[in-house]
Parts: C-alpha cells; structure tokens; sequence
C-alpha cells in the first residue's frame, strides 16, 4: 500500500533526524485537508496520498514561511501540480524554500471536493488504477488533461513512481539525491512515459474542443451564471495578493449618473458592472503564471467550469511568452524585462505596418 | 480630503487654443460644476498679468484647487505651481489640463469636437486634482566634488571648468591615455589646427591639476546611491606595471620582441607589447597587454594548467631587465576603489563603424579603410608620417576615392541619422591628400555636402576650387579588386551616367555610433539610450545636457555625434550643470515619490523587478516593498506593474487615474 | 544504408534542358542518404514573383504547391520541401512568406482555391544548400571520393537565392555557404567579387545582346581573379552565362571563353560519380570536360 | 527635351498614385543617393536612369516614364531594392510601371516572334512572358 509505505519512509526520516516537521494531507469528516506534523508519532493520522485536493498544498507552505524561512526540517508532501505551485511562488518571493523537502508522486489525480462528499473512494483505489498505467473516469477534469502528472526533475526534491511499478523513489533534486542517500534508499526507476504521454495528448484535444469561442459574446454567456463570489480567486494559489484589487470598492463607486450614461449609450448594462473585468483582470493578473490545478473550478458555487477560461487562456499566454510556469527556472514575464520579444504582434493596433 | 473650491483657468495660447476650442463656452460649462468655484479664461496664462490672475483668484475665491488649461506640462506646469505658491497654495494642488496638445491642435478641422473634447480633458483633470495631496519637496544633502567618465575633449574640458572653480573632480578614461578621438586625428576643419598642438596643453592641465584626480585605464564598475550622493566603484585594470615608479622612458619599448596592432592607430600601425600609447600620453606610463606577453601568457597557461614549466626555463622578461627604476613587476595590479561625488558628467564619445561591416563596398580590403583610420595616416604623427601610403603594400597611392554616408543615412543598412561631421572631415581629407601628394587624383563620391557651421561652407568651396578635388554626386554601390586597384562602381546622378573609376585606395567615411560598452555604462547609471548607443537627454531643445536621473549629465559626442567646437561647449555646459548643483548646500526634490501601503503589499517583488532607478528593496522582517525615496523618480513602472496596486505614486492613485480615465473613455 | 524521404520540387527546367542539374542534384542527394521524391502533382512555380500589391495571379500556383507539400510532409513527417533551381526557391518561399504574412491574401487564395484544403503555412521551402548545411556539411566531407584539388571556381550566386533578404540564404552582399561547400570538395574557391550580381535574367529572350554583354563582364572579371570555372545553382543563369558567351565571343575579339557548371555537377564528380547520364555534359554550349578532365 | 512644366502638385496626379498603389510604395521617400543606379547590373542600357525615375515621379512626369525603355530594361533583380537606404522597393515601381501599360492590354514581346524559342530554356520564356505580355 503506497500510503502506508510513504508513512514508513516518514517515520524513517523522523528517526535519522533528517526531518522535523511534515506537511500533508489528513483525513476530516468529508475531506481532506493539509495536516502539519511535528512528531513520528501522529504520522499514521495522515494520509499522504489523498484523493481530493481541497486546498493547493503550495499555499499552505506560502502560509507557513512567507514571513520567515521554516525554522523546522519540514518535508512536505505534494502532488506535481502542488510542487509546480512551490515553484513558482519561490520565484514571487511567497515561499522561502529553506529548510524545505520536497516529495512529490505519480498523481492519480483527485476527486471533485462535492462529489467526494457524498461519494467517497478509498484514496489506495485511486492509485490502484495508476499501477497499471490507467486513471479513474472519476477525478476531475483538470486532472485528466493534467499536462505534468509525474514528478518533474528540477521541480521539488524527491520523487515517488506509482506507474506500472511497485513504489520506486528517484531524486529530482542535489537536495534530494543527499536526502535518498541519508535514508539509505537506492534510487529506482520507472517507464511513465506512455502514461504521460497520454495526458498530454488528451490535453491537446480537450484544449481544441473546450476553447471559448464567440468573442466578448461567448465569455459572457460563460460567465453568465456567475455570483461575483470571488472565491475562484480565493483558491487560486497564484492569486497571493492581500487585498484584490478588484476589491477595492472606493475604485468602482460611481455616482448614479454615471451608471445612466452607461445605460444609455449601451442600450442598458448589466450589474454589477464588474463581473467579467474581474475575471479578465485576474486573467490578466496570473494567466502567465496559472499551473493548472483547476481549483478555481473546484470552488465555482455555480459549477461553471472555470478551468476552461484560466487553464486554456494561461496555456495560450505561457506559449506566447515562451514560459512554463514551476518548470522553467527563468523569472515569470510579469517580472522579467526583455528589449527583444513578442514582435509578432507588433503593428497589430494599427500601428506600423 | 477632496477639494471643494476649485479654479479653473483656460488659456487662449493666442490662436493656438482658442482659435479651435470655443474657450469662452468651455469656461461657462466647466463653471457650471459644483465643485469649482471660479472658472475663467486669458489670452497667455504664462505671461505675468496671466500668472497674476490665478494668484488674485486664489486669495479672492480661497481657492483649495487649480486647474490650468494650456499647453503640456512639460512646458509651464512649473511655471503655474510657482504662480500658485506664491499665492499661499500647495503647488501640488494644481494640474495641468493639455488642451492645446490634446484637443486644438488635432482637432483644427472640426470646432465642435475639440471644445467637446477639451471639456472633458478639464473634467478628468478636476477629477484627479481633487484627491490630490499638499505635497512639500525633499532635501537631500550634496557632496561637492564631481566625477567625470570619458578623458576625451568633452570630458577634459569638463573636468577641467568643475576643476578649475575649486570642485575635486575624478576623471575615468577606459584608455592607458586621455585625448580621446580627437588625438588620433591628423588636422581639424575648417581651421586647419594640429590637435596634438592644441589639446595636449589641456591634456597636460589635466594630469597636473591639483583638484583633478585621474584614473586612466579604468572603467566604471558600479554606481549607486543619488543626485548629490552617488557611490562609484571604480576597477583600475591591470597594467603589470607600477606606476608610481614608471617614468615613461620608453626604455622597455625598445627591447619587446611582440608585436601587434596598436589601438591607438586603429590597425594601421604594430606597437609592442609593453606599450606607451604614444609620446604625448597623459599619463605618459607604460602598461603590458596581457593577451600579447609572451611571459604573461606562459604564466597564465601554467596557472590553467595547460602547460608544465620546465626547470631552468627563462621566459622572456627582456623589457624588466632594462627598465631602471624597476616599475615592471608582471603582477596583476587590478583592483577596485571607491569614490563619492555629488555629481556625473558622462562623456563617453563616438566610435565609428567598421569597414567590414561594408562587404559590397569592398571593405574586407586592405585598402579600404575607414575615415578614422586613414585620419591616422595623414597625421604627421602617425604611422607614415602625413604621407598617406597604402596599407597593403606601403605603396604611394596615385588615386584615392571617398565615399560619404557609408552606413549614415541608411535605416535599412546602417543607422538612419546623418553622421554630421563626415562630409566636413572627407572635404579635410581630400585636401590633406591634396597637400602632402599633389600628383594624387581625389575622387569624392558624395550625395550632399553638409558644410552647417562657420566657416564650413567656405572650406568645402577651398577644396573644390583651389585644391582640385573631384566632386561627383551619387552613392558608390560596389567596390571590387581587379588585379592591383580597386574598382569603384558609382553613378553621377546630376548628369545621370555610370561612373566607374578604378583607384589605389578607397577612404570609407563609415557612420558614427555611440561608444563600445556605453550601453553598459548607461545601465548603471540608469539613463536611457537609443538603439545606437547614443545616451537620450531630456528634452533636444532646452535640456540637451541632462538626463531623467537627477545629478547625471551628458556632453560632447556622447549625447550624439558632433565636431570639436560643439563637443567643447557642451563639455563647459556640463560643467555649468554640475556647478549649480553643486553650488547648493541642500537639494531639493521633487516629491512625487512611489509610496507602498504596507498594509497590502504582498511582497512580491514584482515593483522592485520593474524598477529602473534601483529605489526599491524588499524589507526582509516585514516582508514588503520599501521606496528609496532620495533615488526614486516617481516614473510609476512599479505601480503599473503591482496587480494589488499596494505602490502606487503621490497623486497618481488608482482610484485619480481611474476616474481620469472613466471621463476620456466616455462615448463620445 | 535506407535512405531518407525528403520532398524535392524540380520545376520545368530541370526537365528539359537543366537534366544536369536535376540528375546531378538526386544523385549527389542519394550519396548522401537522401530520397529526393519529387513533389506529387507539382506544377509551374511561375518563374518571377508578381511585385503588383494588387496581383494575386503569381501566388496561387505557388500555394497550390505548398498546398501539395502540405499533404505529402505528412506522409513522410517531414515538412521541408527542397528546391534547386534558384528561381522556383525564390517563388515557393516568397509565396509562403508572402501569405504568412499577409493573411487576407491567403483567405483569398484559400477560397479561390475552394477545392483544396487550406494552406496551413507549415512548410519549410529550402534551397538545396540550405538543406546540406543544416544537415551538415560534414556529411558531404565523409563522402568525397575525388577531392577536387586544384580547381579554381568562381562560385556564382546570382539573384534570387540572396534578393529580396526575406529569402535571402546567406548575407546578401558576402555570401560564404558555396565557398563552404566548395572548399569541403576540395576546391580552390577564387574570391569573385561579382558572385551575388545579376546575369540579365529573362532579357534572354528579347534582348540578348545586354544579356551577353552581362555574360562578358562576368565572366571576364572571373577570368581576372583567376578562375578555371564558374558554378552556379540556377538554371537560368547557367543559360545566360554558357550559351551567350557565343555572342560574346563575337562581340569581344579577346573573348575566351569559359566552362559554367552547376554546383550540384562538381558535388556528384567530386563524390565519384562519372557518368555521362548524371553529368550530361552534352547540355553544355562551352564543354567543361577538359578543365574537368583531372576528376573524370 | 530640356524643360518641363509642373501644371499640378505631383502628390495629386492620378497616375503617380496608382504607381504608388499598385507598388505599394511612397515613392516620395526617395532622397536621391542614387545607390539605385550605381548598383544597377543593367543601368547602362537604360534610357532613364533608377533614380531618376524616382525624381520623373516626384515631379509627376509619368509621360517620359511611359515612353522610356527603362522598365523593360528592368531584370528584377532586386538590388537595389535591397541596397535602398529607405527601403524602397524600385523593383515593384518598375513593375507598376509597366503594369499602367500592361493592364491596357499591350504586349511588349510578342511571343511568337521570339528567335530560337526551342533552345531558351522555359523559366526564361515563362519570366519573359509573365513580366512583358498582359
């Protein structure tokens, strides 16, 4: 059983010292939510593996060392897209990666948070179906179009391989390979490409197919059941800010005038007036950076499928702009200067021709 | 709190605004708001009867706000804060609404649109004003003594005005030697004059100047901090060489066996290896080029490992062993110091293209060389002593050809400016050939003579008439070998016929760009330049010597390639600038500075990336963005790129511009 | 050894009275582990490229071909599509560019064209020498069987595989890649200073005496920097610079002439090939046999 | 001819705006280097030099134009186009030229008269054509 051979290579760590604290995820009554550990002996309260993702795992270490570097060896446990996640907010200055391990797996994939609720599965099943190079028909759609399901060299500390194989463990990192060799463990391999391979190609159809389409029109018929929650930006992990700015509400008050003007020249609006320029702006905000973990959907009250606005639009930014958001180890576009790039689109604006 | 009584002044600027926008009916409308008091309109708000009347509307209406309607910022917004200081109100308690810019002059052929437009460029500036703060300007203090990078004629006589009016100046030159381009050159236009004999006096005032503190052979490696405080760090390259003991007896020359191309004469002579970049050098040193010593190469091999040095082996050190004083030590003497100055002046130069970069004009050749280079060989000083000889061959050349705008004038191969000072050298040349070999046919392939400054025109007329020049009008397209000359390929467009002449030599006059590297320079001192390396100033016209960084300044052929005379003046020019800043015991600064709400700020860093002026850090405890506010310029990249707007500029808030923005976008 | 498939457009001329150039360029190719195939269904590339802004009349055959390629790179899962012959490169890249960049042009075409797929600007035309240094040149250096030592060449670019700079193969005004591949033959590569001027083109036709008096200097200032031979890749220029030496000869008493060989000839000669059915020396008006004899 | 009178501003005639429309360029960008010229391979056959076609169009002198030998001494070879310090693209002007006459349906070669047809090879008939018949 992958979960209770992870607890055991846990406690293992615990002992040689090599760890002190461990971030993971633990059972609750409907769920699953991130646990932090601090003694070998409360490890069996948690489950490494869980089948559902409620929070993005990189948050939670964001909230643990955002304001100083983990004072504790703390390992923590997180699914590729979770990793990625790490990464890229490393690079936002959200995360001090010190004194941080980083393990990450062949993801099953996870459950819908709602459809677990009342319909819970046993998280080994999940990674029963891995062992032999499938994946459940359950988990959600992110996750079956997830574009980097393995660990990712370069991309945390070590790795665990679930696909066509008995658990093997490898290094993704110098970092990691020291800490294998402190365990004693010898690194394995294993052949996931296929398993890969198949996502990406699933990837590559379900982006054609699921594409919004039909302009300013179509996103709005998208969004149209849409309550101004914000709570897609709640779960996002990209979105790190303190106060949104789109919640600033001294920047959208108008006088009713103005509100009438608008109407007016536009053959009625409709309100509130800022609906779909938060989510374009948020867009705007994280698309270069968005990971993909579909957690914005998760979190839609209304079950739009947000996943097809941020994780297609993100995809067709990151291309535009070269970039692999928690892969690449060069600074995200919103950061970065470059006097040379994007001349493709020069001219575009009825410039230059 | 949001201003209440506002003043609203619409100028006329003549016809210029008024003719267009109807200023009376602006005026009415923008007078029927709430929230401005007063709303007038004058023929010139920048005259003294124009500025007094915003002064009495301010006291008679106790004004909390003004808006003047005008021309850009740029031009009198200034002017309208004094006028309004010295009426008791907070300067930063007015704006200017561009009307002129904006509405009248793009709108000329339509009346209607432009005053429309005019009122609702007032109402978005009212907008913005209302928020804005009283703002009082900062003061920083002023460390008197000045840096001066580049030791050519710009710089020397920089360096030399800050010296001489008792400021400690530190003068960098990158060369073993100051003098800069001018010294390569063999005689200036149109006066005829010997650079040698006129600037090595100045070079000499230089290098014995009691407030001059020179460091040839050094580069800038770093500079921080601000206007009236900046921190240079400065790495003296190494020269193998003690200069303290050197007495630059030339001793050591004498006995190097290596030879190589020397700089100084751009290819077109061989020096040593230990070197002295020419008699008039200041400062007259010797220095060892590392990638040429024989034994300066052995020991670096030796070093890397490449090679292991056999026992008794003796490696040349032929130039130590007759150097008396004992000043050769083949150590490496790099190293770094520190100097603090109040203010910059960059004068870094030009550099002209090379000929290869012209294969169609033959410029692989031997016998094609650039301008500059052939300058070398018509100096008395130079390599063949004034009588130019083929680089090739050593041959006297019985025709020579030059081509103009090699590369000038030219945005498809080159660079799209005119290079200035190349019809006036080429027309020097010409007759220096003239001179030293009469018999020597000169064709001059040119498209237009530019001969704009006194005395010019009067020169190039010399060549043509008394010299015997051959003028053809018409650009050279291809230069090629056949056999022992080189054929040229022009047209003459005034008679419209090929022209084809087959020549000794051909004299490229190649396009002049800024220095090699100042790129690098002006990414330290964060200014900004152009695409051909030469550094931008503020405004063409009235600010042709600063830059957007307060305390830096730019002069001679830096800012854009220029002559002797202009190089000199704006080499005094800069010299003024640094004087008037220096001359205060306080600097003033304007405080339209980048603030953070720390309450917001996530930390990120995506403000401190942006930011061009390095003014901003993160705080490592409280984990947020802090603002340097002596080295910020309130240029507002930070808060555009802040996706909470947690940094944002005074007067500038999100919420100013987007209300500003709300009125301009409205259907129209 | 089995041979990679590689799309290859040969255009009219190869199949009259360029054979040389055509059996010389498959050949060499085959040496090297290439299948040229020619394009299915090719047709004429139109020779020049229509310069009007308002002419769609010259890009639609070339598109049609690209349209062709389009299918077959599928196929062999290979989307370059080489061309030899300097003018049908200079037609197929400038037509692909031409649309890539000017969309409306293309939506045009497409709809014109309603009975094909549409182009999807996916195909990668290369000239032949483009596609050897891609590959490698040192590839063609493992085959050299008769190093050609001692044979001065003048390599002759012409036009149209470095005018207009879009589809420009090398720098325009210094171009290296034929020396490059001249000196892996083995050759001396002489420095002619007019390799990238014109041969007088289409005035073949109508006004043969300019072409001639082109063909003269060309041929005269190679003679001056000492060339034995002058190669060339187009087929056009080949004509120009062999054939209208005769009115050269006629005009210029002093006139001699000079063999004119296709670049891919010296690459088959070199690798060892001496057969008269590759070579076809018979399509020669000036017989390059005797400068050449060394290497037969 | 040694005179010629302006009668209008050349930027207003008829005929030099379509030379510009159909090649797509401003001919009044020309500075008058004359690098057209002196890199011209065919240049001395022409009765009007390339840049001064470029100066006959500025002054809205497209009649000596028309009757000059000059575009159909043109090979399209375009160097000056690339050699032009302002980008021009004197090739296109040329073709334009000859298209104010090509369009009226007049045919500069008349194929059937082209001497030893057999022995050219066809991209030279087929260019020849292309650039000298409707």
């Amino acid at each position: 059983m992958s979960n209770d051979m992870l607890k055991k290579f846990i406690v293992d760590a615990f002992e040689k010292g090599l760890i002190e604290a461990v971030m993971a995820p633990a059972a609750t009554k409907d769920s699953y939510t991130y646990a932090l550990i601090t003694k070998k002996e409360d490890v069996d309260k948690i489950t490494p593996i869980a089948p559902v993702m409620q929070w993005n795992g990189a948050d939670m270490l964001r909230r643990i060392t955002k304001l100083k570097k983990s004072e504790r060896k703390l390992l923590a446990i997180l699914r590729p897209c979770e990793s990625r996640t790490y990464k890229e907010l490393v690079k936002f200055n959200q995360i001090n990666p010190e004194n941080i391990i980083v393990l990450s797996y062949d993801c099953p994939g996870t459950i819908h948070a709602r459809n677990f609720k009342y319909e819970p599965v046993e998280p080994e099943n999940l990674v029963e179906e891995i062992k032999n190079g499938g994946k459940s028909e359950k988990i959600r759609d992110a996750c079956k179009v997830c574009e980097y399901p393995a660990p990712i060299p370069g991309v945390g500390d070590i790795g665990l391989g679930l696909v066509n194989t008995d658990p093997v463990f490898f290094s993704l990192s110098d970092k990691g390979k020291e800490f294998l060799g402190a365990m004693g463990i010898t690194e394995g391999e294993r052949d996931a490409d296929a398993w890969v391979e198949e996502h990406r190609k699933r990837r590559e159809e379900w982006m054609e197919k699921e594409r919004i389409t039909g302009g300013r029109k179509g996103i709005e018929e998208f969004l149209s059941s849409c309550l101004n929650c914000h709570n897609c930006k709640d779960m996002c992990p990209i979105c790190f800010c303190k106060e949104c700015f789109f919640e600033d509400h001294n920047v959208f008050d108008y006088e009713s005038n103005k509100f009438y003007n608008w109407a007016d020249d536009k053959d009625g609006i409709r309100l509130p007036t800022d609906r779909s320029l938060f989510h374009i702006g948020r867009l705007i905000h994280m698309g270069t950076s968005c990971i993909g973990c579909g957690l914005c959907q998760q979190a839609c009250p209304m079950d739009i499928p947000l996943y097809r606005l941020f994780g297609i639009v993100g995809n067709d930014l990151q291309k535009v702009f070269n970039y692999k958001p928690g892969v690449d180890d060069n600074l995200p576009p919103v950061m970065e200067f470059r006097e040379d790039e994007l001349h493709e689109f020069e001219g575009l604006l009825g410039g230059e021709e | 709190m949001a201003m209440k009584r506002i003043g609203v002044f619409i100028c006329h600027c003549g016809r210029n605004i008024a003719g267009t926008v109807d200023v009376k009916r602006v005026a009415e409308e923008i007078g029927k708001r709430e929230d401005v008091a007063f709303s007038t309109t004058y023929v010139f708000m920048c005259s003294q009867p124009g500025q007094k009347l915003i002064e009495d509307s301010i006291k008679e209406y106790n004004l909390d706000g003004v808006v003047v309607a005008n021309c850009s910022p740029t031009l009198h917004e200034r002017t309208m804060r004094n006028a309004a200081a010295r009426a008791g109100l907070n300067p930063y308690r007015v704006e200017i609404a561009n009307i002129r810019e904006w509405a009248a002059w793009p709108h000329e052929d339509n009346p209607e649109a432009a005053t429309r437009k005019a009122i609702r460029i007032i109402n978005a500036t009212i907008e913005k004003l209302k928020a804005n703060a009283s703002l009082e300007p900062l003061e920083v203090p002023v460390i008197r003594r000045a840096l001066v990078i580049g030791g050519g004629v710009a710089g020397i006589q920089a360096a030399l005005d800050l010296a001489d009016a008792g400021i400690e100046t530190v003068m960098v030159e990158r060369e073993p030697s100051i003098g800069g381009n001018m010294f390569r050159l063999s005689e200036t236009f149109p006066t005829l004059d010997c650079p040698q004999c006129i600037l090595t006096p100045k070079m000499n005032d230089v290098g014995g100047h009691p407030n001059i503190k020179l460091y040839t052979y050094s580069e800038i490696e770093d500079v921080s901090g601000f206007m009236g405080n900046f921190k240079v760090k400065i790495k003296k390259k190494a020269t193998f060489v003690d200069w303290d003991k050197c007495t630059g007896c030339g001793e050591c020359l004498r006995v190097c066996p290596v030879s190589v191309k020397s700089e100084y004469d751009l290819g077109m002579k061989d020096r040593t290896s230990i070197y002295i970049v020419n008699e008039q050098a200041v400062p007259l040193k010797a220095l060892i080029d590392q990638d040429s010593c024989i034994r300066l190469k052995f020991e670096k091999k030796v070093q890397e490992g490449k090679i292991k040095p056999k026992k008794n082996v003796k490696i040349c050190s032929k130039c130590a062993d007759v150097c008396e004083p004992e000043a050769i030590h083949f150590k490496n003497n790099e190293e770094i110091v520190e100097e603090e100055v109040g203010t910059i002046v960059v004068a870094t130069g030009y550099e002209v293209m090379p000929a290869e970069a012209f294969p169609e004009l033959g410029g692989k050749y031997p016998d094609v060389i650039t301008a500059l280079q052939f300058e070398r060989l018509l100096s008395p000083s130079g390599p063949t002593a004034g009588v130019p000889r083929r680089p090739s061959d050593g041959k006297i050349p019985k025709s020579i050809a030059f081509v103009h705008c090699v590369g000038s004038r030219d945005p498809q191969n080159g660079v799209p400016y005119c290079s200035r000072i190349c019809c006036m050298y080429t027309i020097k040349q010409a007759m220096l050939v003239k001179h030293a070999l009469p018999d020597t046919a000169v064709y001059d392939f040119y498209i237009d003579i530019r001969s704009n400054g006194k005395g010019y025109e009067e020169f190039y007329h010399r060549a043509k008439e008394e010299y015997g020049v051959n003028f053809i009008r018409g650009k050279v397209s291809k230069v090629y070998k056949v056999g022992d000359k080189y054929r040229v390929q022009g047209v003459d467009t005034l008679t419209g016929r090929i022209v084809e002449v087959d020549v000794d030599m051909v004299i490229l006059a190649t396009a002049a760009k800024g220095s090699e590297g100042v790129k690098e320079l002006a990414k330290k001192l964060r200014i900004p330049y152009d695409e051909w390396g030469w550094l931008k100033e503020v405004h063409l016209k009235l600010k042709p010597l600063d830059t957007p960084v307060g305390g830096v300044f730019i002069a001679g052929a830096a800012q854009f390639i220029k002559d002797i005379t202009d190089s000199v003046a704006q080499g005094s020019g800069a010299a003024a600038k640094s004087l008037g800043l220096l001359s205060k015991p306080q600097l003033e600064k304007e405080p339209l500075l980048a603030r953070v709400d720390t309450e917001i700020c996530a930390g990120c860093g995506r403000c401190k990336d942006q930011c061009a002026y390095g003014a901003i850090t993160i705080d490592p405890i409280r984990h947020v963005s802090v603002v340097n506010e002596a080295l910020c310029e309130g240029c507002g990249a930070c808060s555009a790129n802040c996706p909470t707007t947690a940094i944002q500029v005074v007067n500038f808030k999100k919420g100013q511009i987007i209300r500003a923005v709300d009125i301009l976008a409205e259907v129209f | 050894m089995e041979l990679k498939k590689i799309m290859f457009y040969p255009g009219c001329t190869l199949k009259g009275v360029a054979k040389n150039l055509e059996d010389s360029t498959v050949e060499s190719a085959r040496v090297l582990g290439y299948d040229f195939i020619e394009l299915p269904g090719w047709t004429c590339c139109g020779a020049v490229y229509g310069l009007a802004q308002d002419s769609v009349k010259f890009t639609i055959a070339n598109v049609r071909n690209l349209i062709r390629a389009q299918e077959y790179a599928e196929k062999i899962r290979d989307n370059r599509l080489v061309a030899v012959c300097s003018m049908c490169y200079n037609n197929l890249r400038r037509a692909h560019l031409d649309v890539m960049k000017n969309r409306d042009k293309l939506q045009t075409l497409d709809l014109f064209m309603d009975e094909e797929p549409d182009y999807k600007g996916e195909i990668n035309v290369q000239h032949y020498l483009t596609f050897l240094k891609e590959e490698g040149f040192d590839k063609i250096a493992e085959n050299v069987k008769k190093p050609l030592k001692g044979l001065k060449v003048a390599p002759y670019y012409g036009c149209l595989l470095l005018r207009p700079d879009e589809v420009a193969i090398d720098d325009r005004e210094d171009p290296h890649i034929l020396e490059e591949l001249l000196e892996i033959l083995g050759a001396e590569v002489v420095d002619y200073p007019l390799k990238n001027e014109c041969c007088g083109s289409y005035h073949t036709v109508d006004k043969k005496e300019f072409v001639a008096e082109r063909t003269f200097k060309l041929v005269s200032v190679a003679k001056e920097v000492g060339a034995d031979i002058i190669t060339t890749s187009c087929p056009l220029c080949f004509f120009n610079l062999d054939k209208r030496q005769e009115i050269a000869k006629k005009k210029h008493s002093g006139f001699e002439h000079m063999p004119i060989v296709y670049f891919t000839q010296l690459m088959a000669i070199a690798f060892g090939i001496n057969d008269d059915k590759v070579l076809h020396f018979e399509q020669h008006y000036v017989s390059p046999r005797e400068v050449l004899s060394r290497w037969l | 001819m040694m005179k010629y009178t302006i009668k209008e501003d050349p930027h207003n005639d008829e005929r030099v705006r379509e030379i510009m429309e159909i090649s797509g360029e401003n001919i009044f960008a020309c500075y008058q280097c004359g690098r057209c010229s002196s890199g011209c391979p065919m240049a001395e056959f022409m009765d009007v030099l390339p840049n001064q076609v470029f100066m006959f169009l500025q002054e809205g002198d497209v009649d000596t134009l028309l009757s000059a030998r000059t575009p159909w001494v043109c090979a399209a070879c375009f160097t000056c186009t690339v050699r032009c310090p302002v980008g021009l693209d004197l090739a296109a002007v040329m073709e334009a030229l000859r298209e104010l006459q090509l369009r009226k349906n007049y045919d500069y070669v008349d194929p059937y008269r082209v001497e030893n047809r057999e022995e050219l090879p066809p991209i030279a008939l087929v260019s020849n054509f292309r650039k000298f018949t409707p």
